[in-house]
């Protein structure tokens, strides 16, 4: 069973966890073109390598960022989000 | 005005169906015993609704602040259980988030309700109407490894963990009711009904069973 | 009835697996045999004379013990309960009824037997080549050949009692309980770890515990180290436990006696030994063929006299013990054939030599002879052989013997390290894989190591117990060294002779010879995978274990590789075939129930399920119909009361809290005065609707939403990261399962409520869409004034403690108007008539608010939503449909929600929402279609099974466009 | 005993012919290279050579034959979608598996059992009669059924799921079928082999050269080869391609697991899937029964196994086949799925010319193997969307015009 490391609550079992996706910075919405936009909803970086990623500990309500390697499944660090 | 009506514990129209002793405490019927000599489960392992015991949640920026002012300290490590003078208990579950748990007799909470009926600036009242269960007795250990990823010797003392019993998100923690090792689940009530039946099934293979909260709160009755 | 058979065993021998204080029963075909407590099936059968044991899984051949260990499937039995068991491994029970499993008739007629005959007809994959021509004719040949194939029988009226799971944790993990675990233990416990060793059979020792003749002191050292892990307390055993898949991180699984455990471990010490591996030749499937250590279980561990006369074929020094073994049992040893030019030194080769025992060395086993009557083999032919392989089959040797022992190598059991990505390579000068590169945390010892000297393997695993006891506890590994291994070449590089007439096996389970590998690398199938895939080599019960290394053997000769380029099949979960039922364990079903459902109960609800929650569809005892338009009456004539605590329920807190919802939500929400509420819609990023609800001010800084029950955990999730996101000084409170809400609806609702609080709620003191805080039933509640079904309706939200009593003041305050409870059934309805859409039922996985008639509700003039700028996009194109309502005077048909709005081949859109309003009287709907068709009084056309009927558009809403009632 | 197979009996040697070539060198360049020799990359060599004359082709091959999701799925095909594009487009698949076959002369065990998707909700019964409707409409063979007719094609189903979610009524699609789903790659090997097409097995593609806007070459393990037209047929292995020619789509990978029992006498002959139970299942002609969940819920590119899934797995079917407690799983495996947004492929042309993709897989491949090998081969020769894929476009994602699927998705995800 995959471990994962809340910042909060410490090392716990994957199925206590839902994936967020990858961590995206949304742009402007008045300075990007429709296409620009449209890329930002839908394009994802789907190849394997290193990931900045959102993750939820459900029982506890808590968010953070956990960096893992898709290809290797290898989280690497976890962090609370800050700004 | 405020609330005169009373409580009804998630569970009750189960308990119901074991013909309890009613017991009225902090304003809801709780039952207080289950039958004769129920003592003798905790011997192996028991399950006691203990949903009746008056919580209050507090979030907000100023939580911890307006708190000392109401001359309690909360632990600064996130879920570190303390006890209050009055054996109500309180602990962080977040930077600004806090619950105090009473037992029967303590005034506490009620204190602090009243205090909170007036606004106070980014402090806000969480209502904590959680299903409260204890399971009590040698066996837990071994119930809830059958329930729960988070085993019962990695509990440490006077700490609340977050995870899953039996698929449900809980907060699990030890505690020690009567002289009798417990391991407490604080849940969401809805599940209240299914969490009770699950447990009450898993408890029955052990020989055990469901008894009152006299059993682990002697002196309230 | 007759007396049982019984034929008594060897002299008792201290170390047998048999209680002879203790006789059993059981019937296997129909026939009646005695056992002692401790027999497997097989062992039992065997004792008894039985030598057809069961049949194959394609030419249905005779079948007999073979690794008397489960290695092979041979002897798969039922009884008509319980489905595939395995004679070698599973204890016999008194009273036992069993039948062999895939016969055709009985065991010993099994009419399938013909297929043997015409096996010359069906080559490797033939069912690719035949049966599809001409077309139609191909179900036919299925559906028999569906019933030749598969073993046994399910019973569609058993019944699975749940098994336990649970959870364990360790600091190190033993896999395997024979010399080298026993030492990894001792080990790793007196380091100071937590130990858990876990032992698939009944008792510690591994194959010392059959393997004694081979190394007689060993016997000693094994009764000390049991003696010595009894003292150690943290040193777990666990018997006839097996560890039957490793996952992620050392998550193992493991199923023992009480079920299935889920052990997570710091370290694991892989201490599983290794599968003999059988020599292939013609007829080497026959009953009275076996593994040498299958010969030395029914010996040692059952004191079944394996065979009358033997011969031995061996690849290594090991066989010489197995023919003392089985001299020492009684057995006569017609000669040892070894496969070797030159045979070993070794102490056993003279012991064998000084006990009289001819050794034909550099021969091998050409072919075996079928015994007549199905009873086995009576003899077989050894021949001169080379070392790889190619048998001078014109110079050569009868022999008379009912028994050929095969100890001819090793393969490891090397499926957990593979399972756990770890790597194993091929070594040329043992002739067999062993591992190399392990996954961190986890070690191998013992002849899975390639180490199988006895005192070697104890060194082997001592070594790999200490590093595993560091890993646990973060030290650095001890250094480790490769033991000085007194068994040099365990298994033979290729015990496989070619026979022209085929019959040589080398996939029992599958019925794979020889010339099936080489054909299919002949027609291209020639990697392992492929090979696998093509002629089903180790696909079978047994995935394998005694076949796959002789088939790659087989394919790196035909294909000029090493055996090491060719490689191994992916190691896979299970070890062993593992049951479904043990998987699920007790398979919990959360469900969720409102604080209120006791009262549901009570009054005769019919309950639906929700989701995870529990909701009154509609309340007996009236049938289903009748009952809606009963509660639908009630609510649009008097009044009734509805359980919505499934909602969402969330308070928004903070200086930032409007600026917080004016981003989430859709609408507009600073100007939202205190003491109102306003419907909220929420769409995703790209513009689709996702949820709605209400939305109150309870003060400047604090909000209380509501959400669709579906939809609230995601939605709190979501809001708590955009939170972050946007480092809003807001708090997000979920208090869904923590509030109870119900809906009082109807024109009597305020005389109700009235009797139920001090609160102004005349007209004009509690507005519609007004919010208020106040005391009802004393209660401390919070009051919304909506109208979803389209009357005069507050919506009542407490916390959950007190939603009974709430619910018991209103329904008793509502006697005197007959106020009744409604279900999920009529508030549909009602809504309809009201023209309210059900985000999820009149939306779907696209559908923006601009399609749904929601654009009311969407300000596209603020700074920013989620959704908006998508929406941007979309906005100025024509939309492809729209919702709009319809009705139907004419309804004899009537059309069922997701019904096609159709014109001609064109679909224009679908039926998402329709009824027979019993307010109105007829049928009443809502539906996508194109824009142009939404204009009232237009006819469109609606497909029911097929014939096309006809709806008016109409103007939503339907009841009340003046929203009097809701607002009176 | 089938004519067919006398010839084994008779002859003393094993005349079959090679199914592939397995040939020493790559030539130095190709009319055609197409990534990946799973069914999609092979079929489309296959319809290449024998509908548009081009034969120049190589097929590269990272491992072996069929390796990938061809290998690994769980071989259902169906065509009871719910937008009309996804329709058509599995229809023309289902009516080309009808004769495959006979078409490559090798049994591909193409066996029709009738697909149920059970509902256990009234909204998942709506989404049902919609893709009932939509099919019907576009003559595809599918009708919504009360549950006396699930009990009476499949009589040892528990249509109350032991309480929970009880079955309410399904999706009957009797067209649903399962197939030999090796034996579709191979067959298409060997098709293609015959006429002339390169397969290169244990050929990995490192690179892809791109001048300009267009596609010049493809390195591989193997050295580097020129050409102009580059079909990328990978789908779980899709992103690193795509990177490798600078294109960006919405692809994400997740592993989708497997597992299968032991043979079993015949009992189930219908295919069973849950969306609610997460699960799918059908009994192989060896008498397995194959299984399948939902996807893991996470990107990973691994194949590995988890634990939960063949638990949760057991779990649901026992929900609805309570008996099948002591029946006994013996492996467990997974593939990668290349999830879209909308549930539709992503095929055709791209912003690169002479780059044609074929992806967006996700868990329905294998059911579209002879369709994509029909469209991709006529939109590579003719450098032009084949119409039934034109709403597949990747374009469709900035242009806003998604092809919704996810009603019809067969498991939750």
């Amino acid at each position: 069973m995959k471990i994962m490391t809340c910042p909060v609550n410490g090392p716990r079992p994957l199925q206590e966890f839902v994936y967020g996706g990858d961590v995206t910075e949304m742009p402007c919405p008045d300075q990007v073109t429709d296409e620009q936009w449209a890329a930002y909803v839908f394009e994802r970086d789907g190849a394997p390598g290193p990931h900045k990623e959102w993750w939820y500990h459900a029982p506890s309500g808590v968010w953070f960022i956990a960096e893992r390697d898709t290809g290797t499944d290898e989280i690497s660090n976890t962090y609370l989000y800050n700004g | 005005m405020s609330t005169t009506a009373f409580r009804t514990s998630p569970l009750h129209s189960e308990l119901e169906q074991l013909s309890p002793t009613w017991t009225m405490v902090a304003g809801m019927q709780a039952a207080s015993c289950l039958g004769d000599n129920e003592m003798h489960l905790l011997e192996t392992v028991a399950l006691c609704d203990l949903s009746f015991l008056p919580r209050l949640g507090l979030n907000g920026p100023g939580v911890t602040g307006w708190l000392q002012t109401q001359d309690i300290e909360v632990p600064a490590a996130m879920y570190e259980l303390a006890t209050l003078s009055d054996g109500s208990s309180v602990v962080r579950i977040g930077t600004n988030e806090v619950i105090i748990e009473g037992v029967p007799g303590a005034g506490t909470i009620d204190k602090l309700t009243a205090a909170l009926a007036t606004d106070v600036k980014d402090v806000f009242n969480v209502t904590r109407n959680e299903a409260s269960l204890a399971l009590a007795g040698p066996a837990a250990a071994d119930v809830l490894a059958q329930t729960c990823s988070v085993l019962v010797r990695d509990l440490l003392e006077q700490a609340l963990v977050y995870t899953r019993v039996a698929g449900v998100s809980a907060a699990v923690f030890q505690q020690e009711l009567n002289g009798c090792n417990c391991v407490r689940l604080v849940f969401d009530p809805s599940y209240g009904i299914y969490m009770w039946r699950e447990l009450l099934k898993i408890i029955a293979e052990y020989g055990g069973g469901a008894v009152g909260f006299a059993c682990l709160f002697p002196e309230s009755q | 009835m007759a007396d049982p058979i019984f034929i008594e065993r060897l002299p008792a021998a201290g170390h047998e697996w048999i209680d002879r204080d203790q006789r059993l029963c059981f019937s296997f075909e129909g026939r009646r045999y005695g056992a002692y407590a401790g027999d497997t099936i097989s062992s039992a059968l065997w004792g008894n004379g039985v030598r057809l044991l069961g049949r194959s899984f394609k030419y249905h051949r005779p079948r007999g013990v073979y690794s008397m260990c489960a290695h092979d499937a041979n002897v798969m039995l039922e009884n008509g309960e319980t489905l595939n068991i395995r004679g070698d491994t599973t204890l016999v029970e008194d009273g036992m009824d069993l039948t062999a499993v895939n016969t055709v008739g009985s065991l010993r007629y099994d009419l399938a037997g013909l297929t043997d005959r015409m096996s010359g007809f069906l080559p490797v994959g033939f069912y690719y080549k035949a049966f599809h021509t001409p077309n139609w004719m191909f179900p036919n040949w299925e559906r028999m050949i569906r019933d030749i194939a598969g073993l046994g029988k399910v019973n569609p009226a058993a019944e699975w009692k749940p098994s336990p799971k649970g959870y364990d944790a360790c600091d190190v993990l033993i896999v395997g309980g024979g010399p080298s675990g026993m030492a990894a233990a001792l080990a790793a416990g007196r380091a100071g770890s937590r130990v858990v060793l876990v032992e698939d059979t009944r008792c510690l020792g591994g194959s010392l515990c059959y393997a004694g003749a081979t190394a007689p002191e060993s016997v000693a050292t094994i009764n000390s180290m049991r003696d010595e892990i009894a003292k150690l307390e943290n040193v777990e055993v666990r018997l006839n436990t097996s560890v039957r898949g490793c996952y992620s991180e050392n998550w193992l699984a493991m199923i023992g006696p009480g079920g299935m455990t889920k052990m997570r471990a710091t370290a694991v010490v892989v201490a599983t030994g290794a599968y003999e591996q059988p020599a292939v030749f013609r007829h080497n499937d026959l009953p009275g063929v076996m593994l040498g250590t299958a010969a030395q279980r029914l010996a040692h561990l059952y004191r079944v006299k394996p065979m009358q006369r033997a011969l031995v074929l061996l690849g290594n020094d090991y066989g010489y013990g197995v023919a003392l073994d089985l001299k020492a049992a009684g057995v006569e040893v017609a000669a040892v054939v070894d496969l070797r030019e030159t045979i070993g030194k070794g102490e056993l080769v003279h012991d064998v030599k000084t006990a009289g025992i001819e050794i034909l060395a550099g021969q091998c086993v050409y072919e075996a002879h079928p015994a007549g009557g199905l009873r086995g083999i009576k003899g077989a032919r050894v021949c001169p052989v080379n070392s790889d392989g190619t048998c001078i089959s014109t110079t050569g040797i009868n022999v008379n013997c009912d028994g050929i022992v095969m100890a001819t190598g090793w393969a490891p059991a090397g499926d957990l390290i593979g399972q756990a990505g770890g790597r194993l390579n091929y070594v040329q000068d043992a002739a067999q894989f062993r591992p190399d590169e392990l996954p961190p945390g986890m070690f191998a010892a013992g002849r899975v190591n390639g180490v199988f000297g006895v005192d070697a393997r104890v060194e082997d695993g001592g070594q790999a117990g200490g590093q595993a006891a560091a890993f646990a506890v973060g030290k650095e590994l001890p250094a480790r060294r490769r033991p000085t291994d007194e068994i040099i070449a365990p298994s033979h590089p290729y015990p496989i002779v070619k026979h022209p007439k085929g019959k040589a096996f080398v996939d029992l389970d599958e019925d794979v010879q020889i010339k099936d590998i080489v054909n299919a690398a002949k027609e291209g199938y020639d990697s392992a995978e492929l090979v696998k895939r093509y002629t089903t080599v180790g696909m079978g019960p047994s995935q394998g274990k005694i076949s796959n290394l002789n088939s790659s053997r087989i394919l790196a000769k035909a294909t000029g590789q090493t055996i090491g380029a060719v490689g191994y099949t992916t190691f896979r979960p299970f070890t062993q075939p593992t049951t479904i039922g043990e998987l699920a364990g007790r398979r919990f079903h959360p469900d969720r129930r409102t604080p209120i459902h006791s009262r549901h109960q009570a009054a005769g609800a019919v309950f639906m399920h929700a989701g995870a929650w529990l909701r009154p569809e509609y309340y007996g005892p009236r049938v289903r119909h009748q009952a809606i338009v009963h509660e639908v009456q009630a609510v649009r004539h008097s009044a009734g009361i509805i359980d919505v605590g499934t909602l969402g329920k969330i308070d928004v807190c903070g200086a930032d809290a409007a600026e917080f919802l004016e981003r989430m939500y859709t609408g507009r929400f600073s100007d939202l005065t205190l003491g109102r509420c306003r419907y909220a819609l929420m769409c995703d990023e790209s513009g689709v609707v996702i949820d709605d609800g209400m939305s109150a001010r309870l003060g400047d800084d604090r909000f209380y939403v509501t959400t669709t029950s579906s939809g609230s955990a995601a939605i709190v999730r979501e809001m708590k990261r955009w939170a972050m996101i946007w480092g809003l000084e807001v708090t997000i409170i979920d208090h869904t399962g923590q509030f109870g809400a119900l809906n009082l609806a109807g024109p009597e609702s305020r005389n109700i409520l009235g009797r139920l609080t001090d609160l102004d709620i005349s007209a004009g003191g509690f507005e519609y869409l007004g919010f208020r805080e106040a005391v009802v039933a004393g209660v401390n509640c919070r009051l919304m004034r909506v109208g979803f079904v389209g009357e005069l309706g507050y919506e009542l939200h407490v916390p959950a403690q007190h939603a009974a009593a709430l619910w018991d003041a209103v329904i008793e305050a509502g006697q005197p108007e007959g106020i009744i409870p409604f279900g999920v059934e009529a508030q549909r309805l009602l809504r309809m008539e009201k023209g309210h859409q059900i985000i999820g039922q009149d939306t779907d996985g696209l559908t923006t608010p601009l399609e749904a008639g929601l654009a009311w509700a969407v300000k596209m003039t603020k700074p920013f939503f989620i959704g908006q700028r998508s929406l941007k996009i979309v906005e100025p194109r024509p939309n492809v449909r729209a919702l709009a309502g319809f009705v139907m005077h004419d309804s004899t048909v009537m059309p069922s929600e997701c019904h096609l709005v159709v014109d001609g081949d064109e679909i224009c859109g679908r039926v998402t929402s329709i009824a027979r309003s019993p307010t109105l009287g007829h049928v009443i709907g809502m539906a996508y279609m194109r824009p142009d068709q939404t204009t009232p009084g237009t006819v469109i056309d609606i497909r029911v099974e097929g014939r096309l009927v006809q709806a008016e558009v109409a103007k939503l809403p339907f009841f009340d466009p003046s929203n009097e009632r809701q607002k009176s | 005993m089938p004519h067919r197979l006398l010839r084994f009996g008779l002859s003393k040697e094993y005349n079959e012919p090679r199914m592939f070539r397995s040939p020493e060198q790559l030539k130095k360049s190709y009319d055609v290279v197409i990534i990946g020799a799973g069914g999609h990359g092979l079929a489309t060599a296959y319809y290449l050579a024998r509908d548009h004359g081009i034969t120049d082709v190589a097929v590269l091959e990272r491992a072996y034959i069929g390796s990938g999701g061809t290998g690994r799925n769980t071989a259902i095909v169906r065509a009871n979608y719910l937008t009309p594009e996804g329709v058509a487009f599995y229809d023309e698949s289902i009516r080309l598996f009808q004769d495959l076959s006979a078409d490559l002369d090798l049994n591909l065990f193409y066996s029709q059992r009738g697909h149920f998707t059970l509902a256990h909700s009234d909204a998942s019964l709506r989404t049902m009669r919609w893709r009932a409707e939509v099919n019907k409409h576009l003559g595809v063979d599918s009708e919504l059924v009360d549950t006396a007719f699930i009990k009476e094609k499949c009589p040892h189903i528990d249509l109350s799921c032991g309480g929970h979610a009880p079955v309410m009524g399904a999706l009957f699609h009797p067209p649903g079928a399962i197939a030999r789903h090796d034996a579709v790659a191979w067959g298409y090997g060997r098709g293609a082999d015959q006429r002339g097409v390169e397969i290169h097995q244990q050929t990995e593609v490192t690179g892809i050269v791109v001048k300009g806007d267009k596609v010049t070459g493809v390195q591989t393990n193997r050295g580097t080869i020129e050409t102009n037209k580059v079909v990328c047929a990978v789908a779980g292995y899709t992103p690193p391609i795509l990177e490798m020619v600078g294109i960006k789509t919405p692809l994400v990978i997740q592993p989708l697991q497997a597992c299968v029992s032991e043979p079993l006498k015949p009992w189930l002959d219908t295919i069973i899937v849950s969306a609610s139970l997460h699960l799918y299942v059908s009994q192989s002609s060896r008498g397995e029964l194959v299984m399948g969940a939902s996807l893991d819920p996470y990107t990973i590119h691994s194949t590995r196994s988890t634990l939960d899934f063949v638990e949760g797995l057991s779990g649901h079917l026992l929900d609805l086949f309570p008996f099948l407690g002591d029946v006994k799983i013996l492996r467990q495996w997974a593939g990668l799925s290349d999830m879209t947004p909308d549930f539709s492929p992503i095929m055709g042309l791209t912003p690169v010319e002479g780059f044609y993709l074929d992806a967006g897989w996700g868990t329905w491949g294998f059911k579209a193997t002879p369709v994509c090998g029909k469209t991709m081969s006529y939109t590579v020769s003719e450098n032009k969307p084949h119409p039934l894929i034109e709403p597949f476009r990747l374009s469709r994602f900035k242009e806003f015009e998604l092809v919704g699927e996810k009603g019809a998705a067969s498991v939750g995800h």
